[in-house]
């Protein structure tokens, strides 16, 4: 059993709307010292693979066909056994 | 987790910390003949939780009446149904989600919607519109802003990912519900009659079949909270809410209307407040049988659930069925085609018991009628608030003299209680299902039913102020108002469902304040042939110890006979003109004046004369159904002067007013008497409405006329008004997204 | 003309798009379920708007692995007319029919509004009935309707004419360019954030989207020898 | 300058929609192998800040009061200077 933990970001040439609101909220609220966030995901999937370079070659697939969008988006993930 | 024991639950008391009193508990171990288990006194306090029991407010909720030749079914089921014609009805009601809505505001309004349409889609009926009734705090604060913010998200969340048009609603701003917000939300439903479902369990031996999403561990104990006050260990109850997934409810949707058109459901109960317990034991108890369920058969979400956890879960998004033997395999398919789980997770029996087993052994055993007819019925004590006492010889006009109207105008058209709810409904899809013919932004919605000529209007309304000042009137003026915007968008009102959102019942003064507003709302109800087909308690809406105003909600919908009558209230053409139906006095007690000149409100609220608004409704309906009318606009709060804006503002056209009075130009321009509308109407027709009006002899005046960019107003020939439309438009619109720039973005 | 309207798991706009076909071309429409993977037999394809699979992870993702975009696909590249409105839209960029991506919305807010429109080119397959340059009213009602892509496609976009609607006032999401709507290279394949299905009478509002239904009509009838 | 990587997640009992939406389709598209999905978000914060504490303090403050909702979430973060 494989656990992976994906990172899913927007590229740094698009915009992050949210970020920029939560910029916004975090300077009203009086954060000035905030010059920007970024907003991302993270997903946690756990699988069965054969080893870690099975699991690997199967959690690349998915991040590629499904958790992003590489118009927008970029991954990286980690995986640990366990 | 180990369960205390049943001679630790009443040694020590546990059944308090689920809401139950020593009697109860003594009531509990009656009707049991021994000590009940932690599962027993689990289902025992969810099961007579207000909430589900209505023990505080039963008996006064029988003086509203609940029959009419149009109605098919009153108060006890799901939602209310009343028919339309042609085989067809409708089917309504409206729901608080206000406490999960304090603690997590998106995913509490979310919930909340979620749970009203399961209510009505489980009568079998086609849901085709929602409306929403939201009070909270003054947006000067940051925390309303949020929770504001947070709950106008989650009801558009839920809603529009659904596809189920939200059109309507209103939303107060009042410190009042500082910390208390109030989150109402209704579900409108078409339906053929031969479709009505019913939440029963019949037949020894068929079986119950669970659909939808598997248990968990959240919202365990909803019921109960939702009937506690509010305090800062409220926070600390992290499992009371849950998260919502209308992906998953729009499935269950279809698949259950898909079983309903094949007719293969015997019995249909949505799994709501205090879910299983509630679900299942109402079912069998409406049906006179017992019920075996087997929990190790119910889908759960997390492991080493205990039978308690699985009776007490409030997981979204699942309903309960009970269809004859041998075809289960039918519903599952349907269940299968449509990507939900689904469960026989056990069978109707002969006799009163329910039980419940779990790893092989029977985990409870209680008689089920106890659960659902035995429940406790407190009549409270009653007692005049020493503010009411004190309001009687206060006059609000002594404090409200030499204001400038126009001032005032702009003033209140501000003021977020009476600016434009756009910031709110824009975040509505108001529009899918291709049905809405008069969206947000006039007196009523207006969803047209396809294939026919008919439309249905909608509306919720109800005024905190007024009820607190009096609730007798403030009740007739709830149900009065409400069928006054129905009718103003040219439909017969056709009956209503309420929510009752009061303090603690355990206060003399609160009691009395619920008492007598329902006698109002009743009285009103009465003449208008309205009948209440069902609605919803929410008690203990206090934030340390401060109850907030008395506000009943009014859920209204009419009929409209065809296409053509459907009326707003924007001004349509330029010299058209303005007839004022009604007469004015000085009536400024809880009004917008008062509020905005002297930030409190005292005195009494208008006296509402509940014949005179008979008449008035009548007059108006014959001459919108004559096709006489341009627009008709009921005149409430922020008076008259706020109606003509309003009609001006929507219609992007301007006025010229002329009013003669012996009174205050701006006390009577802002007055908030009761039984009034506006009507625009063409020239060649102003004789004919007139002749129609006075033969339901409500008085009518000729008051100016539609015409230019300005709008002007003139009281004994001075002018007192003068301001363009577009200035009005922008102040109005502005005013709510000005408040909110500072807002405080979640990262939901 | 026969249409297939393709019902996913969350679909919501599927019989709105059933009944505007009807009533506006009364040419035969059928709803299709997301499971089938022979579309052949229809001469024009429409995915609807909705939240399929509840919009989870991105807006259109989970649906372009249901079995009916294979055949979506195939009958876009035979040239049959390929509709994506509002949610559609955010699939056929999500199965790469389209170039783009469409991104949360820049206020961060769901929008529901009539919306002025501008008609870009009045010669596609879709647009026919409208002049070159019209503003129409047209609602949107979606919280991720801002399109974005790079540089290099936008100036492709521009070049081969396939932007087909803007928004003409103000930009109400954040999108590029204010683009409203696109077609592919070939022009048989349109996406749109604005919901002509919802335009359709004087009672709605705006009966502006029935052109684009009426279009479509015209231009397959004059294929069809 | 301090870069705060922040983790928020629906903690273990709250059901993650979402989560089992992307598990649905991962099964069909093939990957029978994934027996669990849970999607959290992913926040980069970047802020000014005297020293490594100071930071700590105002991130743990800006994770109760705006990125995460306790009733539902919890949160985690990883704090480096840049
Ligand atoms: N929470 C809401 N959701 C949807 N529509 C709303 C909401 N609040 C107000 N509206 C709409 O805004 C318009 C004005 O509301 P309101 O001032 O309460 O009307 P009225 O005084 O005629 O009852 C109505 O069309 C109403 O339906
Ligand atoms: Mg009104």
């Amino acid at each position: 059993m494989y656990k992976a933990t994906i990172f899913v970001t927007l590229k740094e040439s698009v915009l992050d709307p949210q970020g920029v609101a939560v910029k916004g909220s975090l300077h009203t609220m009086g954060y000035n010292q905030v010059s920007d966030v970024r907003i991302g995901k993270r997903l946690e999937v756990s699988l069965d693979a054969e080893n870690k370079e099975a699991a690997e070659i199967a959690v690349t697939a998915m991040c590629e066909k499904l958790f992003s969008n590489p118009v927008i988006e970029n991954f990286r993930f980690e995986l640990e056994e366990v | 987790m180990i369960e205390p024991t049943a001679e630790q639950i009443r040694d020590q008391q546990l059944y308090k910390e689920m809401g139950l009193t020593s009697e109860e508990y003594e009531q509990v171990k009656g009707h049991l003949g021994r000590l009940p288990n932690w599962t027993e006194i689990g289902i025992y306090s969810v099961m007579w939780s207000e909430h589900c029991s209505y023990k505080n407010s039963k008996p006064l909720l029988k003086k509203f009446p609940t029959t009419g030749p149009r109605i098919l079914l009153g108060p006890g089921e799901g939602a209310g149904v009343i028919d339309i014609g042609d085989e067809q009805a409708v089917v309504f009601k409206i729901e608080s989600h206000n406490h999960p809505s304090a603690v997590e505001p998106f995913q509490g309004a979310a919930t909340g919607v979620g749970g009203i349409i399961r209510d009505v889609f489980s009568m079998g009926a086609r849901p085709v519109a929602l409306l929403n009734s939201l009070r909270f705090g003054e947006l000067e604060s940051s925390q309303v802003r949020y929770l504001f913010d947070n709950v106008v998200a989650g009801i558009a969340h839920y809603g529009n990912c659904i596809g189920i048009p939200t059109v309507g609603g209103e939303v107060v701003f009042d410190n009042a519900y500082d910390g208390n917000p109030l989150v109402n939300a209704m579900c409108v439903g078409v339906i053929n009659h031969k479709d009505l479902q019913k939440g029963v369990a019949t037949g020894a031996g068929n079986p119950v079949i669970y659909v939808g999403a598997s248990t968990g561990r959240d919202g365990i104990h909803g019921a109960t909270f939702a009937s506690e006050e509010l305090n800062e260990e409220s926070e600390e109850k992290r499992s009371a809410v849950q998260v919502g997934d209308p992906f998953m409810e729009k499935l269950l949707l279809e698949a259950c209307l898909e079983m309903v058109e094949k007719k293969m459901l015997l019995g249909i109960q949505d799994m709501g407040a205090a879910g299983l317990t509630c679900s299942s034991a109402e079912m069998a108890a409406k049906g006179g049988q017992g019920l075996d369920l087997n929990l190790d058969l119910v889908p759960q979400r997390e492991t080493g659930m205990t039978s308690y956890e699985i009776m007490l879960s409030e997981s979204q998004e699942r309903m309960l069925l009970v269809v004859e033997k041998g075809r289960e395999e039918e519903v599952i398919a349907i269940c299968n085609k449509w990507g939900l789980q689904s469960a026989v997770i056990g069978e109707v029996t002969d006799g009163n018991q329910y039980r419940l087993f779990q790893h092989g052994k029977l985990v409870a055993e209680i008689p089920v009628n106890t659960l659902v007819d035995d429940a406790p019925v407190y009549v409270r004590e009653e007692k005049v608030p020493a503010y009411y006492v004190a309001n009687e010889s206060v006059n609000p006009a002594e404090a409200l003299v030499n204001i400038d109207a126009n001032e005032a105008l702009t003033k209140i058209l501000q003021s977020p209680n009476m600016a434009s709810k756009k910031y709110v409904y824009q975040q509505y899809d108001f529009m899918v299902r291709t049905s809405t013919a008069v969206r947000p932004g006039s007196d009523a919605a207006v969803v047209v039913v396809r294939g026919t000529d008919k439309a249905l209007a909608m509306s919720t309304d109800g005024n905190g102020r007024y009820v607190y000042l009096d609730p007798v009137n403030g009740g007739r003026i709830a149900v009065a108002e409400s069928a006054r915007n129905i009718v103003c968008s040219g439909a017969q009102p056709l009956g209503m469902t309420d929510c009752l959102n009061f303090g603690s019942p355990e206060k003399p003064e609160v009691y009395w304040q619920l008492s007598k507003s329902i006698d109002g709302m009743s009285e009103m109800c009465e003449v208008l042939q309205t009948p209440v087909v069902g609605g919803n308690v929410s008690l203990y809406n206090e934030t340390k110890g401060q109850p907030i105003y008395p506000t009943p909600v009014v859920g209204m919908v009419g009929l409209i006979e065809k296409r053509e009558h459907i009326t707003t209230q924007a001004f349509k053409q330029a010299n058209d003109v303005l007839v004022l139906l009604g007469d004015t006095s000085i009536e400024l007690g809880g009004s917008e004046l008062q509020q905005a000149y002297t930030g409190s409100i005292s005195g009494r609220a208008p006296v509402l004369d509940s014949e005179k608004e008979k008449v008035l409704q009548q007059a108006v309906l014959s001459v919108i159904r004559q096709g006489l009318v341009q627009s008709a606009h009921d005149v409430s709060e922020g008076g008259i002067a706020l109606a003509i804006a309003e009609s001006c503002i929507s219609g992007n056209v301007g006025a010229k007013v002329r009013l003669e009075t012996e009174h205050d130009a701006a006390q009577y321009l802002f007055s908030e008497t009761q039984s009034r509308i506006l009507l625009s109407v063409p020239q060649e027709k102003v004789e004919a409405v007139i002749e129609v009006i006075n033969q339901f002899q409500v008085p009518a005046q000729v008051i100016g006329e539609v015409t230019g960019e300005t709008l002007e107003v003139h009281v004994n020939d001075q002018l007192v008004v003068n301001r363009s439309v577009s200035e009005l438009t922008n102040l109005w619109e502005e005013a709510i997204p000005c408040k909110m720039t500072a807002s405080s973005t979640s990262t939901n | 003309m026969r249409s297939a309207v393709v019902v996913f798991p969350g679909s919501n706009c599927d019989m709105d798009l059933v009944h505007a076909i009807e009533d506006v071309l009364g040419e035969e429409v059928h709803p299709v379920w997301h499971h089938e993977s022979d579309l052949s037999s229809y001469d024009a394809i429409f995915l609807p708007g909705g939240f399929s699979y509840g919009d989870y992870l991105r807006c259109g993702s989970l649906a372009t692995f249901s079995p009916v975009m294979e055949a979506v696909k195939k009958e876009a590249e035979t040239g049959k007319l390929i509709v994506g409105i509002c949610n559609g839209f955010q699939i056929l960029t999500e199965a790469g029919l389209l170039p783009g991506a469409l991104m949360r919305n820049d206020h961060l807010q769901f929008r529901c509004e009539l919306e002025p429109i501008t008609v870009e080119r009045a010669d596609s397959a879709f647009t026919r009935h409208y002049e070159q340059g019209e503003t129409v009213q047209i609602p949107i009602a979606h919280a991720e309707g801002n399109y974005f892509c790079d540089e290099d496609t936008l100036q492709k976009l521009e070049e081969n004419g396939q932007i087909l609607f803007r928004y003409a006032d103000q930009n109400p999401n954040g999108s590029l360019a204010n683009i409203a709507g696109i077609t592919n290279e070939k022009g048989n394949v349109l996406g749109m954030m604005p919901h002509p299905e919802r335009a359709i009478v004087d009672w709605m509002g705006s009966p502006d989207g029935a052109r684009l239904f009426t279009s479509m009509l015209a231009y397959w009838k004059e294929n069809q020898q």
